[in-house]
């Protein structure tokens, strides 16, 4: 019977020797001052790892490339993280944890998480960042705590579509005969911009139908059936990650569909993943990107380029461009920080909510638009730059649509 | 008024103690309990159940059957009538219960169940003074449609009904008792021949209960299982004689399969037992221990080792010093207590062997492991016990000192004699042996021979006539050689001749089948049967080794020269034991006449016819060739 | 035969010999064990609290999923589903109708009894897979219902995120979702109730009935037992506890989506079972802190390693999560082929080692 | 309170005995033909035997009594139920027990937790209580247990009341299963071949059971059994069926002497102990 | 004497790491016997058996000490196929044919060991003519086949393997009186004229007593009594609680069955 215990436990042992899950980050470069605690958790594991290892990689180059530069008014990050594989339950575990660790902001990933914490960072008062876009997030009302670096999904959508309308009218079609039909993750992430989008289609006259796309399927001939070719949809929007896009847009170019569909994506799939997966059908997909892809220069990616370099890292374009989502989205929060010890206010949370809402046209050297955060209003941009698939890279189709300029011209 | 006898006892405890438990059996499952008031209670209502069905004054009346309340029972209504009791052992053949029943003239049985209810209507045509057979196992019996059987809550009804006619009658009986009363019939063990009815009186059981409980003062909480025959005085004696003195609960088992298991539930703390059941624990223990791991053998034989230490220690009446306390205490919790957890001695607080010799060996066996093991010296005749060691005085080779209440003395030609209440009343109808078993100046023969050490502690060498002359002339006792041999965990049971006309001394030899067994499959050795392992020549090899160990130790005549292994197990059916599992070297040497011829010639191997009887009366005979080792130079 | 009892234990009534706990060793383990549990609280961490607590609440949903699969043998991939139904029905009973939240809980238990009653109906006629699929059914039911049903969107603000916003649970002024100790109180409370009611159950003859439909069926229903009947109150049963778990979950959160209830969680959970053992209710505890327990003691571990200089840093930490998938995958793997029976069965081994101590038989 | 080796238990809580009267029936799978127009009775208090070759449609016999199968001609009257049309699990209520050809026990429960659920029927069901454990649920469970151990006294499994029945031997098994039957405290027991597997001195225990259920107890037996010497020395009345037909009924002796079942089943060398 | 076809050698046996069923169980098979293998249930007759055939294993039992020699050589540690190549094949109790192939199916599967489809069509051949009654049903599905056919479709398939030594377990396991005599005279012609060895277990001791040339009985765990049939039947213990014989060499009468039992002595 001993002889089946120790087998077991070196088979354990074997395990666990292989396992350094959490990292710190420490400045790599010698500071005498206090560091910053910062948490953050990522999906390595789980179902949308295959976005979050690039967007982590670039969270994580950032800090050690603003520690390697000084850091935050000299003091360095030390950001302690860990996969949660998208488990909430894991996330709130981790959440406490990290929190009680010292950190005073937090960096989240997901829908699920950043919901459920929701609640819990407003009474901590820890300031809140993550790849979710909820257009709610942005209410300080609803998630005081809560900032978007990125446009809001609600935001994306009706930019995209916004465009899509222009090119339409362009070709001589009229507003009424546009149809769109919002293809989305069947969760929180794939519905939240559909009632603001459905809402700016209707005012616009435009038909919109909702497609789930259920989890782990393999094809979705029956949903185009039903909802592109016998629905007549002229316009298809996704808002669900890479993988399924990508079989999506594998499964229109099979039934030939592509040709009188216009398809475009929200941010989660709007990346360079989508094409490597879609391939030749991926091209002439729109895409409403707030972070500027690899595809396209921008000044904003320079310091992250030589950082990849230096440290031998992958090239920007293998990084993809969640490794520029990863790495802005910690510059803004390390702005945030940084103007509250510029102050000579002491690092706490409510005090950096209350520098970040200071934020003005914040520029992330065009990486996104420029970032503005407000007492009332936490989306920190609403305004992107649609792009279209050609030859196989991103490439800019469409000015910087900023809907807030658009509401201020209404009013 | 004072207490003289058992039943005056019981209406004491019963007033004393109420609805403590005085008996419980292992029934359906739990342990059913009896108290000392519904005791009284059902006591009454069988005596008087008897009473209406003509039980007189001086009457006896036998029990065959397991140990369960309903014997005591019957024991103490028999006795609140002035009657007496007597025990037969229920593997008994017909032929000894005829015999029993007749030399008692007895009116009245009661037996068990449908096992014994048959046995006595074999019987029935010659036991004719019979007339009523109570049962109180009805299993089985729904179709005997006999006159005489009756149930036993049959005779409790009746005698419920009597008492509610006559409410003093029970009590006016039982003061009409007096000390010098016959309490029970005990058969003599009958090693040589046909069993003898000793007369215990009352005083006999209350003063053996007096001595014994002041030299060991057990409490009314101490429990105590009784698994014994009751019909064997040994058992009476603890049970009966103690158990109703200070009132402790008695324990009777489920069945005689169950014992083991019963007594780990009951955990008691005192315990009466012959030395076959310490041998088998001792060889179960080390059966189980060769077949366990590396580490827990270890670990027991590294306890063993200090255990003995300490055991050795503690005779010598050495100081332990607070490190060998300390030590004790590990060993115990770290194997001790685990062992005799399972062997069900844990609160073990008084444990005593007695009925026969118990090899020093065993003796020290069970003190390393921490059992309080004491020897007691006694016979039917003196209640079965009038001599035993005292807590802390405790010397593995002698039997300890005589009894509160107990002379002993030697006579001159080595006999040791004693005298004192437990000392009996004679022989039931045998005036003949009455007087040979007694001294003119009342002291009691016990026919063993013996001698006092210097702390005056008394060393048994053997039954008297049983000690023999070798041919140089030196004497010997054969007990002590044949427990020398016993100490060898291979040799269950020997029989050693030699002495008188016989050149020189032989052994036969029992092995014990586990170990032995256990044995040859660690050598490869590959048998069947019981005859076929005990007449392999590598089982005479083993044995050989240890005869010789023994022989070291022995002078030049005593060594054992040729023995041989028989082919089965001594057996009381075939009466080569006793009921109490005692050897009857004489019924062996008249019975294997051939097999001892053998020993004393030139043969390597004799063929011999032997013949086994079953218990239920059949024989059959066996062919078999058994093998003679020598050591002759 | 292997004796079950100790020295000097033995029974006067068949009341004390049905007792749970008879022997000396066995109450000690008891006071133990309640010791363990009267302490921790005062001595963890924070985090490690909430770890507990996350134990606590699997550990009652193990017990009732071991109810219905260990016990009963009939197979469920519906846990999460019931799960939800718990979590959402205590949570939309606190918002809509403003119940305190013990009577939430319970009504949001006895709500998902009658929802396992009714997904127990196609027990009627099947058995095995096939019935794993029919409750795979109740998952994706349950998973619709939450994403589209309009009522959960109205406890919140804004509707734009399907997901129901948890109204504050108090305990003795201490917010559940907040204080870990509160919720340690009240969940271990629960899981204490949950684990001795199932024990009992099986005590009686109602549990003898769940265990003899898994055993025979044909001959339980030769013995009087109603075996169609008797699979509904099982499931009703089982779904009762689940139920608590999930309205446990509910409480201790600020928030709950349909993303804590995946098929994923009906695996996890009858990962627990297996791993603990099935058809033992000590087990289900055992294997909810086990697969619980596991990824955090991986990642001490890890960390421990890390800490030592052995691993170079950055590059490995991307793939090595994957370690704890790994090392999930192997316990079970391990269990199967080399303990099927489970932790509880390793446990009894260990106890039989030192039972039989020092003999081996 | 004490369990006395004179109590009766059996006499209390027992349902009716009826007379069983099996009317025509016929019964078939799929054209198979099982049994065809058998007709019978079994008066109280008696033991009645079934015998016959292997697939003459025995064990369909006791199937259709229990109502695990229903019969699709004919009616089987047991007081005034026809139980042709009776769900089994009815069944014990109405004081019918049965045990099976090969051993359907609960294996992974105890030999005591088996005899319990043969007393099932005689507990009330009570989710709440049974959860709780309390008073009225223990009691209940007490006053079974006493029941249930005059059984494990009858049949002499003592010493395995509280082992798996799953590690038990075949024979004890058998025996076990015979106890959960009688722990119902029918009025009619039906045991399909209660002696197969057994050698003569099992066989003999198993008889002497049969024997004093049936006349201690009073129960009526019906019994399926090969062992000839068996079932001529205790049944009181045996029942020969051929390829679903009855080709004989009548007393042990009356039915050696039929040349039929002669030639069916017995062989030259009948009535011998084989 | 020659060597034995199979010989164990104080084996023991051990399931679930502490349950001990066999207990240096020793006995020996000559080549072109019968040997019976009688005693009560629980004995450890089927496991010995087991033991013998490595069909131990998926039972959670295991040979913890002592050896199987066949033909000389060690087995005990062998798989199941390996001792199925070596030449033994076990008949378990209880008939266990594959119940959706037809007979012939059946036997063709007990063939697989023979590469050799003339050898196969001649051992077909073989098995009709010992049981015709299977080959009257060749085609029929063995799930539906009465028990006798089973079980003499169970033994047809073991000789398809063309072994050395059958280990049956219980041929007359549930079965008519008539059948059970047709199925043991078959056994023995099997043995008489193929010179196939078998070791039986069987509760019926009266035919196994009549077919075998010696046999053992065990109790417990050990074999306590052995020798030729023609010694064992004048036992009284074997006479008593084997035959059911009463003293005087009569049945005894099931009716009048005691509640107590003699001791067993096994002497002999």
């Amino acid at each position: 019977m001993f002889k089946r215990f120790l087998i077991i436990t070196v088979t354990l042992l074997i395990v666990f020797a292989g396992a350094t899950p959490r990292t710190s980050h420490e400045a790599t470069l010698a500071q005498d001052m206090e560091p910053i605690t910062v948490g953050a958790i990522f999906d390595l594991t789980g179902p949308t790892s295959d976005v979050s290892q690039f967007y982590a990689q670039g969270m994580l180059g950032y800090v050690d490339w603003l520690n390697a530069n000084g850091g935050i008014e000299g003091h360095p990050i030390e950001m302690i993280s860990q996969d949660y594989a998208y488990s909430v339950e894991t996330a709130e575990n981790l959440y406490v944890e990290f929190v009680n660790a010292g950190s005073v902001v937090f960096q989240g990933w997901g829908t699920g998480d950043t919901e459920a914490l929701r609640g819990r960072i407003a009474e901590d008062e820890i300031p809140f960042m993550s790849a979710s876009y909820s257009a709610t997030l942005g209410d300080p009302a609803e998630a005081p705590y809560n900032f978007l670096v990125g446009t809001s999904y609600s935001d994306q959508a009706i930019i995209l579509m916004q465009a899509m309308l222009d090119e339409w009218l362009d070709q001589g079609y009229a507003a009424e005969e546009m149809k769109v039909a919002f293809f989305h993750n069947d969760s929180p992430f794939g519905t939240s911009p559909l009632d603001d989008a459905e809402a700016w289609a209707a005012e616009h006259g435009i038909a919109t139908v909702r497609v789930p796309m259920p989890r782990g399927a393999t094809g979705f001939d029956a949903e185009i059936t039903t909802n592109v070719v016998e629905a007549e949809a002229t316009h298809i929007i996704i808002q669900n990650v890479s993988s399924p896009a990508a079989l999506l847009v594998r499964n229109l170019g099979d039934l030939g569909l592509l040709d009188f569909v216009q398809v475009g994506c929200l941010n989660w799939c709007a990346d360079e993943l989508l094409i490597n997966g879609a391939g030749d059908y991926a091209e002439g997909i729109m895409g409403a990107i707030p972070f500027a892809p690899t595809s396209v220069e921008r000044e904003g990616q320079a310091d992250a380029i030589a950082w990849l370099d230096e440290t031998d890292g992958p090239s920007l374009a293998e990084s993809t461009l969640h490794y520029t989502q990863g790495w802005v989205t910690m510059a803004v929060m390390a702005e945030g920080m940084r103007l509250t010890l510029a102050n000579g206010e002491e690092l706490t949370g409510p005090n950096i909510k209350a520098n970040l809402e200071t934020l003005a046209e914040f520029d992330t050297g065009g990486v996104t638009a420029p970032i503005t955060f407000t007492a009332e209003d936490h989306r920190g941009n609403r305004a992107l730059h649609v792009y279209r698939v050609e030859d196989g890279v991103w490439v800019e189709a469409s000015d910087l649509i900023d809907l807030r300029e658009m509401e201020m011209d209404m009013e | 008024m004072t207490i003289d006898t058992l039943p005056k006892q019981l209406r004491e405890n019963a007033q004393r103690f109420g609805n403590k438990i005085a008996l419980r059996e292992k029934e359906y499952g739990i342990w059913q309990s009896i108290s000392w008031a519904q005791y009284l209670e059902r006591v009454q209502h069988f005596a008087l159940g008897l009473h209406s069905l003509g039980f007189k004054r001086g009457d006896i009346v036998g029990i065959i059957g397991d140990n369960r309340p309903e014997w005591v029972i019957t024991e103490l209504s028999a006795q609140s009538l002035g009657g007496a009791s007597i025990g037969i052992y229920q593997d008994s053949t017909t032929e000894e219960v005829a015999y029993i029943i007749s030399k008692c003239d007895m009116r009245f049985l009661v037996v068990e169940d449908q096992e014994q209810v048959d046995k006595i209507l074999d019987l029935w045509d010659e036991i004719k003074g019979v007339e009523k057979v109570i049962y109180y196992d009805p299993k089985g019996l729904r179709e005997y449609q006999h006159d005489f059987l009756m149930a036993f809550p049959e005779v409790e009804a009746l005698g419920a009904a009597f008492q509610q006619q006559n409410p003093s009658f029970y009590d006016q009986s039982v003061d009409q008792g007096k000390g010098a009363d016959i309490a029970i019939l005990s058969t003599t063990s009958g090693t040589t021949s046909r069993p003898k009815l000793a007369k215990i009186t009352h005083n006999n059981l209350i003063g053996m209960g007096v001595g014994l409980t002041s030299v060991d003062a057990f409490g009314a909480d101490d429990q105590f299982l009784s698994f014994l025959p009751l019909a064997w005085i040994g058992e009476q004696m603890i049970s009966v004689a103690c158990g109703m003195r200070v009132g402790f609960a008695l324990s009777f088992p489920e069945e005689t399969g169950t014992v083991q298991s019963d007594l780990r539930e009951i955990g008691p703390r005192i315990i009466f037992a012959p030395p076959r059941i310490w041998e088998n624990m001792l060889s179960q223990v080390q059966v189980k221990i060769e077949d366990t791991s590396w580490l827990k053998r270890r670990v027991f034989d590294w306890s063993m080792r200090h255990g003995y230490r300490l055991a050795d220690k503690r005779f010598a009446k050495q100081e332990l010093t607070t490190q060998d306390r300390w030590l004790q205490r590990f060993l115990h919790w770290i194997c001790f207590a685990s062992i005799l957890d399972q062997l069900g001695l844990r609160y073990m607080k008084w444990a005593y062997t007695g009925g026969a010799a118990l090899g020093p060996d065993v003796f020290r066996f069970f003190h390393g492991m921490g059992v309080n093991l004491k020897q007691g010296y006694g016979q039917t005749e003196t209640t079965g016990i009038c001599v035993v060691h005292a807590d802390g005085d405790i010397k593995f080779q002698t039997v300890g000192k005589a009894m509160p209440g107990a002379e002993i003395k030697i006579d001159p030609s080595g006999e040791i004699l004693a005298k004192g209440t437990m000392c009996f009343a004679g022989y039931y109808q045998n005036e003949e042996a009455t007087a040979e078993s007694m001294t003119a100046d009342g002291w009691v023969r016990t026919g063993d021979a013996g001698y006092f050490d210097d702390d005056g502690h008394l060393i048994v060498i053997d039954r008297a006539k049983d000690v023999m002359t070798l041919h140089d002339g030196t004497k010997f006792s054969p007990q002590f050689i044949e427990n020398k041999l016993k100490f060898s965990q291979y040799i269950r049971e020997a029989v050693v001749f030699g002495g008188g006309d016989l050149p020189y001394v032989t052994a036969f030899i029992n092995i014990d089948f586990g170990n032995v067994g256990k044995w040859a499959e660690n050598h490869q050795l590959a048998y069947t049967t019981y005859t076929d392992l005990a007449q392999k020549p590598e089982v005479y090899a083993l044995v050989l080794q240890d005869v010789e160990r023994t022989n070291a130790d022995l002078p030049n005549a005593a060594k054992i020269q040729r023995f041989l292994l028989l082919h089965k197990e001594l057996d009381a059916d075939d009466a080569e034991l006793t009921r109490t599992r005692k050897v009857r070297r004489g019924y062996i040497a008249k019975n294997y006449q051939e097999i001892l011829d053998g020993l004393y010639s030139d043969k390597n191997s004799i063929d011999i016819q032997s013949v086994i009887t079953y218990q239920d009366g059949r024989t059959a005979t066996l062919n078999v060739t058994l093998r003679i080792e020598s050591l002759r130079k | 035969m292997m004796a079950t009892t100790q020295c000097g234990v033995f029974h006067e009534s068949y009341r004390s010999d049905m007792q749970l706990r008879p022997t000396t060793w066995q109450r000690l383990r008891v006071v133990v064990v309640f010791a363990f549990i009267i302490i921790l609280p005062f001595v963890a961490s924070a985090q490690n609290l909430r770890i507990a607590n996350t134990v606590v609440i699997a550990a009652i949903g193990a017990i009732g999923l071991n109810i219905l699969v260990g016990y009963t043998g009939q197979i469920s991939l519906g846990q999460g589903a019931f799960l939800a139904v718990g979590a959402y029905s205590t949570g939309l009973l606190m918002h809509y109708y403003e119940l305190p939240w013990p009577i939430a809980l319970v009504l949001g238990a006895l709500i998902t009894a009658m929802f396992g009653a009714v997904f127990g109906i196609p027990s009627l006629r099947l058995k095995g897979l096939y019935l794993a699929v029919a409750t795979l059914a109740a998952q994706q039911i349950v998973g619709w219902f939450v994403r589209n049903w309009d009522p959960i969107d109205g406890t919140k603000a804004d509707g734009a995120a399907r997901e129901l916003s948890m109204p504050r649970a108090l305990f003795f002024g201490d917010k559940l979702n907040d204080s870990e100790f509160a919720f340690y109180v009240v969940g271990m409370i629960a899981l204490v109730i949950v684990a001795v009611v199932a024990t009992n159950l099986f005590r009686t003859h109602i549990g003898r009935a769940f265990v003899a439909i898994r055993d025979q069926d044909i001959a339980a229903e030769v013995m009087g037992v109603n075996v169609f009947q008797y699979k509904l109150v099982a499931f009703a049963t089982s779904s009762f506890f689940v139920g608590l778990a999930g309205g446990l979950t509910a409480v201790h959160s600020t928030n709950i989506s349909f993303e804590r209830f995946t098929i994923d969680v009906s695996i996890e959970y009858l990962a627990m079972i297996i791993i603990g053992g099935l058809g033992s209710i000590s087990g289900s505890i055992y294997g909810a802190a086990f697969v619980k327990l596991l990824p955090e003691i991986l990642r001490d571990v890890g960390l421990w390693i890390a800490d030592q200089g052995w691993l170079a840093s950055g590059q490995l930490d991307q793939y090595l999560p994957f370690a704890e998938d790994a090392a999930f995958g192997l316990a079970i793997i391990l269990t199967l082929i080399f303990e099927p029976e489970g932790i509880v069965k390793l446990w009894s081994d260990l106890k039989a080692y030192f039972r039989l101590w020092p003999f081996s038989y | 309170m004490r369990v006395s080796k004179f109590d009766r238990p059996y006499e209390s809580g027992r349902p009716e005995r009826h007379q069983l009267r099996v009317e025509n029936i016929s019964l078939s799978f799929g054209g198979v033909r099982a049994l065809t127009d058998v007709s019978l009775t079994c008066e109280p208090g008696e033991i009645l035997a079934i015998i016959g070759p292997n697939g003459a449609g025995k064990t369909s016999m006791l199937n259709c009594i229990c109502g695990l199968y229903h019969p699709q001609k004919g009616r089987i009257m047991y007081g005034n139920h026809n139980l042709a049309r009776t769900s089994s699990h009815h069944l014990p209520k109405m004081g019918i027990a049965r045990t099976f050809q090969n051993i359907e026990l609960f294996r992974h429960m105890t030999v005591l937790n088996n005899l319990m659920l043969g007393r099932h029927v005689h507990m009330k069901k009570n989710i709440l209580t049974a959860l709780l454990y309390w008073g009225w649920a223990e009691r209940e469970e007490i006053e079974n247990r006493r029941f249930v151990e005059h059984v494990i006294d009858l049949l002499e499994i003592q010493h395995i009341r509280k082992q798996m029945v799953g590690s038990l031997a075949y024979g004890l098994q058998k025996r076990v299963e015979l106890g959960r039957a009688l722990a119902m405290n029918p009025g009619l027991i039906l045991l399909d071949e209660p002696m197969a597997g057994m050698n003569v001195e099992e066989k003999e225990d198993m008889a002497r059971f049969i024997l004093d259920i049936n006349e201690e107890w009073g129960i009526t037996t019906i019994l399926i059994e090969h062992d000839m010497g068996v079932v001529m020395d205790i049944s009181d009345r045996v029942a020969v069926l051929e390829f679903g037909r009855l080709i004989g009924i009548g007393t042990p002796d009356e039915v050696r002497e039929n040349p039929d079942v002669i030639r069916a089943y017995l062989g030259q060398d009948h009535g011998g102990r084989s | 004497m020659a060597e034995p076809l199979l010989a164990l050698n104080n084996i023991e046996v051990i399931y679930n790491r502490v349950i001990l069923v066999l207990k240096g169980l020793s006995l020996v098979v000559e080549p072109n016997q019968i040997v019976a293998l009688l005693g009560a249930n629980g004995a450890g007759k089927t496991t010995t058996l087991k033991a013998i055939s490595g069909l131990l294993k998926p039972e959670n039992g295991a040979v913890t000490d002592g050896n199987i020699q066949f033909e000389g050589k060690p087995i005990h540690q062998l798989d199941a196929a390996a001792i199925v190549r070596r030449g033994i094949f076990q008949v378990m109790e209880g008939r266990r044919v594959f119940e959706h192939l037809t007979v012939e199916e059946n036997l063709r599967a007990g063939a697989y060991t023979q590469n050799n489809p003339l050898e196969t069509r001649r051992l077909i051949q073989l098995v009709y003519d010992y049981f015709p009654r299977l080959k009257e049903r060749r085609h029929q599905q063995a799930g539906y086949m009465s028990g006798g056919e089973q079980q003499m479709l169970a033994i047809g398939r073991s000789l398809m393997a063309s072994p050395k030594l059958i280990l049956l377990d219980e041929p007359s396991l549930g079965l008519a009186p008539l059948l059970v005599q047709e199925i043991f005279s078959i056994i023995q012609r099997i043995n008489q004229e193929q010179g196939t060895t078998i070791l039986l277990v069987e509760q019926n001791a009266n035919i196994a007593l009549k077919v075998a040339h010696y046999a053992y009985i065990m109790e417990s765990g050990r074999v306590v009594l052995d020798g030729k049939p023609d010694d064992l039947v004048n036992n009284a213990d074997v006479r008593e609680f084997y035959l059911g014989l009463t003293e005087v060499g009569s049945r005894k009468s099931y009716r009048d069955v005691k509640h107590y039992k003699r001791r067993k002595r096994w002497l002999s």
